[in-house]
């Protein structure tokens, strides 16, 4: 069993991995009512197309509970068509030679020209396209309370000083100043906007892509730490474990005035009836106005037989297929994954998220969120989160934090 | 050849030999019982002719087949279990006839056999019981009738009284003497009671330490012991046994004894007996009923001696009194007639019936003859 | 098979019966050796990988055990699996225990308390963790509910705090399983010979002298069987932490399960993954083998 | 023993204590499944504003007809009902499985017994504590091997493998205290191997086999790692949808939708614990606590 092990993946993949013909068989986590329904804009796509739908949602952990059930599949033998992926798993798996390669599909629907740059550095493995883009969110948002701002007449801070400014006559106006939720990836969430906007994108660049020992053990790190414990004290004590859509519920309810939040959050609004720039507000975190970064859902084809089923080559195009792009991200309260649609379709946030998306692209601004998966390996960002939430909690002060974030790269690198 | 023969049979577990080379052979219709205290290898004895436990050496042959490799269930035989062995989730009927189906017995011929047998140990009533129901003596009834139904060439049966009371036992006794001399099946009986032994048989088996002590008919068993073991373990209240010297006297020779308080008496043996072994020490056996009072004395026996004893305590018994005395520093019991006048504490005359005494060398605890 | 065949065959018929009862073990033997021993080795193999997304056989030596044993979370959930373990074992013994003792005083409606007592171990985890988590939530629970009845000064923040975290996950494991500890006590309880018992009453024995010298020793097989189901789930316990706190507040509620998993899945680091399934598979022998060893050795005597 | 131990019997005080415990225990089992049956008959907007322990204002089923027939577990929304019928299609069979394979085990364990079939019981029993997270990955292999992956029957054979440790172990411990005489007896009736045990020993299982299937039940019918790794489109459990539903990544979280699920999921187990509860303790008498 040992030695045919690494093989049989690709070859077992080949063999029996196959779905029914005619069908493609979609293992996903979205599974919440929005999602699904954008989902269905696909799923009726291809049977307009005489593709049949066969549908494997496992929600959890963002899709953590998805890959573990992946490679479940995989190693049986039992691969999936179509796949769910973020950032560096889809690398991963390329690198298992486990990908089916889309290149015939992106050439004929010229994605090299209209996906971004930064995109293509996930979609794309040793120049060959292995997954269709379906979206981009950007994380580097703040979600503000426009009756609370307009009540304290607080204005859209433009730099760190200004928010903490901001934060603090919110808070002293006695509700809790920044909305949430302890877990992980939401510390992590933050930090990531706090260190772009302290660093700015070159350290940024060199801390969490390049995993530069210098950087991450660098004054601006621990500056970054501290502002964390900064943000820590706008916090309510009862934040530990809390969903972020209940934080982002207390912003709804008046009883919060900020959350730094990726822009799924905005669904939460539109769900509680709230319109942009009426109710709420959304803003780039102060500092990283011209910066966005950025994860990207991609849909990753596994290998059928040494080549592309015509039923994924379909799935692949219409994913990347205008309608598709526009239906999905108006629900999902991303942006498209292209540059050169018309979004008019989309809310306020949406449409200015699009520009300052398609800018910071044309700019070389456009760096994948660490916090998400999109600037290094699993084990990287996760040994990252644990420094990031043990500080956040109060276990490390921030020139221990420093030190841990580099001996945690160390073991992990 | 016998009907059932034990040769050179043994079993080890291990490197422990639990039973010693043993050769049985008894014939049709005989009665045998396998007796001894509990770890004696009566049970593994047992289980080897049932074929439920291998047969380390030797052989066990039924009718001149030999039985060593035979499945227990094409032996022909049947056996009864201590606790019955009822199966709890059938009646008493599927009970009897279980053994009858797996050797696939049509039900017609099985039904009037049940009939038979339930008539013949009166638990017909009880046929469409279960086990849980039933009183012991019921449940006793029930595991012979599942053993008798099946007209097997050798019953087993393995303590198979010992789970009842003392009255029930008796009665149950009686019931499976009759049943014997009625049928006139041959048996091979296990149990550690002596008396149902000495009652119950044609030939009883004393096994001890994984060996045969004795092999012989209950009389013989009885008055012949082979060696101390056996002297001391068939009978009740148990044979007297006390040390003694064999000294030369007036007709032969005689056992020099020591009484309680210091005193010696001479008994002189039956006639001649014992001569060659003059000067000897030794262990005298004499069974409490050749110890009496005077008037109570075997008046058939030419050879009963008078010695006055301390006595040291009375058991009234109902239809005699057991009178003990310390004879070579051991307990000595007397069976006395039930209404002779003797109070602990005096000294009164025993009469010893020495025609019964048996001797023994106190190294070897065989027997001397 | 012909009837001439049969001829030559007893002796071949009569050792495959003989066989039968290993043959019909031999499925057993095979699958335990297999997925449990077969999986156990590949595991110790990979420990020794640098297998990362998925298994790859390229050794590095000790390199995911030291790199284990810097890595801080591991430290936590050792730590934590020892003081959740202690807890939770002698807290559902202690508890189960005394329920048993109270339902086995002729309650009316015993068997109505002791399902209500029992219906926990049904529920998996994923469903009750909410109702849990919810409850312990200072914000929203016990400590909202109990403020709201005036008492404002009643603080029960323990999920949030990362010093009593795991406190909480003992509250929720104890209350999932202590019911099913008290149906083996109860069931030891009525096997106890009840003339032993009245034997003792006569003796002069006190209630609580009877339970604590005659009772609670013949109790001895029910402990040793419980132990084993509680050590069982204490190291399994996977389910219970996620639900409730994540692992969290920051690290402070992360157990070996919890870090195996995340390690071999989450954080593609199969390789350290496998070494702490390494490490814990030690530990539960350390702990099962004596017991086990004990057992089997009575058996013999 | 209970008759003999009530000395307290009549002394009031003593029995209102008594009760009064029992009661309150009564209470710290039975919050966590108020908070879930209160918050599943209250419309979302009742939960979100507050007051998770109280009664619902407005009393409503919706949530439950949602949960199990419309909710949104994957692109369609058909709530928990063709999952539900993938779990029993898994659990019966494993659940048949496991107990029947572990009674043979445990009749072969204490009434055929050979030379080292105790070492061979200690490491079965062993195998009980692996974790399941390191046999995920090789299980995966060998069901492909198998050609068992992503189906029904390979779900039950999963449950199967690490389900009969614990199945053989209650057996073994029951059958141990099963008078070895019967075995005997049935021999020399003439009765085999096989009809021993489906005569004579399957038929007095009854307790024992309760405890067994109480645990594989509930063991299987709430795992949800195996169930959603090995499981394909078409055969995921019951578990793994309830997680679908309430791990939903986005999105309203209809919480009470949530709890309706979640007790609907649990529903069964409850069933067999409420059913069969009173055999329960009567089976670990007899068997399992005998150690």
């Amino acid at each position: 069993m040992m030695k045919s092990f690494k093989l049989g993946v690709a070859a077992l993949a080949l063999s029996t991995g196959l779905a029914q013909a005619g069908d493609v068989e979609v293992l996903h986590w979205w599974t919440s009512g929005g999602e699904a329904a954008a989902l269905n804009v696909l799923k009726d796509d291809l049977s307009g197309q005489g593709i049949g739908w066969q549908d494997m949602p496992v929600a959890g952990g963002g899709g953590t509970q998805a890959m573990t059930v992946l490679r479940a599949r995989v190693t049986s033998g039992n691969a999936p068509t179509a796949v769910q992926m973020l950032g560096f798993d889809i690398t991963d798996w390329a690198k298992e030679g486990a990908l089916a390669n889309l290149n015939d599909i992106a050439a004929d629907k010229n994605w090299d020209a209209v996906v971004p740059e930064a995109l293509q550095k996930f979609a794309k493995y040793d120049g060959k396209w292995v997954a269709a883009p379906v979206n981009v969110h950007s994380t580097n948002w703040v979600w503000a309370n426009k009756k609370l701002m307009d009540e304290l007449g607080i204005a859209q801070p433009q730099t760190w000083d200004e928010f903490v400014a901001a934060l603090q006559k919110v808070k002293d106006a006695g509700y809790t100043a920044l909305a949430h939720g302890g877990q992980a990836w939401q510390d992590a969430t933050i930090f990531d906007a706090v260190a772009m906007s302290t660093g700015g994108a070159d350290f940024y660049q060199k801390a969490f892509v390049d995993l530069d020992e210098a950087a991450l053990g660098s004054d601006t790190m621990k500056e970054a730490f501290d502002r964390m414990t900064t943000l820590r004290g706008f916090v309510d004590d009862n934040f530990s474990g809390r969903d972020w859509n209940l934080a982002t519920a207390m912003v709804i309810n008046n009883e919060a005035g900020f959350q730094l939040m990726g822009d799924w959050a905005k669904g939460e609004f539109l769900n509680a009836g709230k319109t942009p720039n009426q109710d709420f507000l959304c803003y780039r975190f102060p500092g990283t106005q011209s910066q966005v970064t950025f994860n990207s859902d991609q849909f990753a084809m596994f290998d059928q037989n040494g080549k592309v089923s015509d039923e994924q080559a379909a799935l692949a195009g219409a994913i990347l297929s205008p309608t598709f792009q526009i239906a999905f991200n108006k629900v999902k309260g991303s942006v498209p994954a292209r540059t050169d649609l018309d979004v008019s379709e989309l809310d306020a946030c949406g449409q200015q998220g699009y520009e300052e998306f398609k800018a910071a692209s044309a700019s070389g601004n456009l760096y994948g969120s660490f916090a998400h998966g999109h600037a290094n390996k699993a084990a990287i960002k996760n040994a990252m989160y644990d420094v990031i939430t043990a500080h956040f909690n109060g276990e490390y002060d921030s020139a221990t934090a420093v030190q841990e974030l580099v001996s945690a790269v160390q073991i992990n690198k | 050849m016998g009907f059932l023969d034990i040769k050179n049979a043994t079993k080890s577990y291990g490197a422990v030999k639990v039973l010693h080379e043993t050769n049985i052979s008894i014939e049709e219709g005989e009665f045998l019982v396998l007796v001894g205290p509990s770890g004696c290898g009566k049970s593994t004895l047992l289980n080897m002719i049932a074929g439920l436990e291998d047969i380390t050496s030797g052989e066990i042959a039924i009718k001149g087949r030999s039985m060593n490799g035979v499945k227990p269930a094409e032996r022909n035989i049947a056996m009864v279990f201590q606790s019955y062995a009822l199966y709890p989730n059938m009646t008493v009927k599927g009970n009897i006839s279980f053994g009858m189906e797996m050797h696939g017995m049509p039900k017609e011929q099985r039904e009037p056999r049940i009939a038979q047998v339930a008539d013949l140990l009166q638990i017909s009533h009880l046929l469409d019981r279960k086990p849980g129901q039933l009183s012991g003596g019921q449940r006793q009834r029930v595991a012979m009738g599942r053993a008798l139904v099946r007209e097997p060439d050798v019953f087993l049966f393995d303590e198979p009284l010992s789970n009842l009371d003392a009255k029930l036992r008796v009665d149950m006794r009686t019931e499976i003497k009759k049943l014997h001399q009625k049928l006139g099946t041959t048996i091979v009986y296990v149990t550690h009671d002596q008396i149902e032994a000495l009652t119950l048989s044609t030939r009883i088996a004393v096994m001890f330490g994984g060996y045969v002590q004795q092999l012989g008919t209950p009389k013989e068993i009885y008055d012949d012991p082979a060696n101390m073991f056996v002297a001391g373990f068939m009978g009740s209240p148990s044979m007297n046994l006390f040390p003694a010297k064999i000294v030369a006297s007036a007709n032969g020779s005689a056992a020099e004894v020591a009484l309680h308080g210091g005193q010696t008496a001479q008994i002189p043996f039956a006639n001649g007996a014992m001569s060659a072994h003059q000067g000897r020490e030794i262990i005298l056996g004499l069974r409490p009923e050749a110890i009496t009072d005077k008037d109570g004395a075997d008046r058939n026996s030419q050879s009963v001696h008078i010695v006055e004893c301390p006595v040291e305590v009375t058991e009234p018994a109902g239809s005699d009194t057991f009178v003990v005395t310390q004879i070579g520093g051991k307990d000595v019991t007397g069976r006395f007639r039930a209404d002779v006048n003797v109070k602990a504490g005096e000294t009164f005359p025993f009469a010893f019936n020495m025609e019964k005494a048996v001797v023994f060398d106190p190294k070897t605890e065989d027997r001397i003859r | 098979m012909s009837h001439a065949a049969t001829e030559n065959r007893p002796a071949l018929l009569d050792r495959l019966r003989e066989a039968l009862p290993k043959i019909v073990l031999s499925p057993t033997v095979a699958i335990v050796a297999i997925f449990v021993y077969g999986f156990i080795a590949f595991t110790v193999y990979l420990s020794f990988t640098n297998s990362r997304i998925l298994p790859t056989f390229d050794l590095v030596g000790w390199k995911n055990y030291e790199n284990l044993f810097k890595i801080r979370a591991w430290d936590i959930a050792v730590s934590n699996l020892l003081v959740f373990g202690i807890l939770y074992i002698v807290i559902c013994c202690a508890l189960g225990l005394l329920l048993a003792i109270l339902l086995d005083q002729r309650i009316r409606a015993e068997g109505f308390i002791r399902t209500i007592y029992l219906y926990p171990m049904a529920l998996s985890f994923i469903v009750t963790g909410i109702a849990w988590k919810w409850f312990l939530d200072p914000g929203i629970g016990l400590e909202a509910v109990v403020q709201g009845w005036g008492f404002e000064n009643f603080k029960f923040g323990w999920i949030k705090d990362r010093d009593m975290a795991i406190y909480t996950i003992v509250i929720a494991a104890v209350w999932q399983t202590s019911g099913f500890v008290m149906a083996m006590f109860l069931a030891g309880l009525r096997g106890i010979d009840s003339e032993m018992m009245k034997a003792a009453q006569i003796d002069g024995a006190s209630t609580f002298a009877l339970y604590r010298r005659i009772v609670i020793p013949q109790l001895r097989p029910a402990f040793m069987s419980a132990f084993v189901v509680l050590a069982h789930m204490a190291i399994k316990s996977y389910d219970l932490v996620i639900a409730l706190t994540g692992g969290g507040p920051g690290t402070a509620t992360e157990v070996p399960a919890t870090f195996m998993y995340s390690y071999t899945f989450t954080r593609n680091q199969m390789g350290i993954g496998a070494a702490s399934a390494v490490i814990m598979l030690m530990t539960i022998a350390a702990i099962i083998v004596p017991y086990l060893w004990s057992e089997l050795r009575e058996k013999k005597q | 023993m209970s008759a003999s131990s009530s000395a307290s019997t009549g002394n009031g005080i003593a029995r209102f204590i008594l009760y009064t415990l029992l009661a309150l225990f009564c209470v710290y089992y039975l919050l966590p499944l108020y908070v879930m049956v209160v918050n599943s008959l209250k419309p979302l907007s009742e939960i979100t504003s507050g007051g998770m322990m109280s009664l619902p204002e407005t009393l409503t089923f919706a949530p439950w007809q949602s949960a199990w027939s419309q909710a949104q577990v994957g692109v369609e929304a058909t709530g928990l009902r063709p999952y539900f019928i993938n779990s029993i299609q898994m659990v019966v069979p494993a659940v048949a499985l496991s107990t029947l394979l572990g009674a043979l085990n445990g009749y072969v364990l204490t009434k055929w017994p050979f030379r080292g079939s105790t070492i061979l019981f200690g490491l079965l029993l062993f195998g009980c504590f692996i974790p399941f997270q390191i046999v995920l990955i090789p299980m995966a292999r060998m069901l492909g091997l198998m050609g068992l992956a992503g189906s029904v029957p390979g779900l039950i054979f999963v449950h199967l493998v690490y389900g009969i440790g614990f199945s053989t172990l209650y057996f073994r411990n029951y059958y141990a205290a099963f008078p070895t005489e019967l075995v005997r007896a049935a021999q020399i009736d003439g009765a085999g191997f096989f009809t021993i045990f489906w005569r004579i020993l399957l038929p007095s299982s009854g307790p024992i086999a309760v405890v067994c299937i109480i645990w594989q039940f509930t063991n299987i019918w709430n795992d949800f790692l195996f169930g959603a790794s090995f499981s394909d489109f078409d055969s995921q459990p019951m578990t793994v949808a309830l997680n679908n539903l309430v791990q939903s990544s986005t999105g309203v979280k209809e919480y009470n939708v949530h709890f309706a699920g979640a007790i609907m999921a649990a529903l069964p187990t409850l069933l067999v614990y409420i059913v069969a509860g009173r055999y329960f303790v009567r089976g670990l008498m007899a068997g399992s606590v005998k150690g």
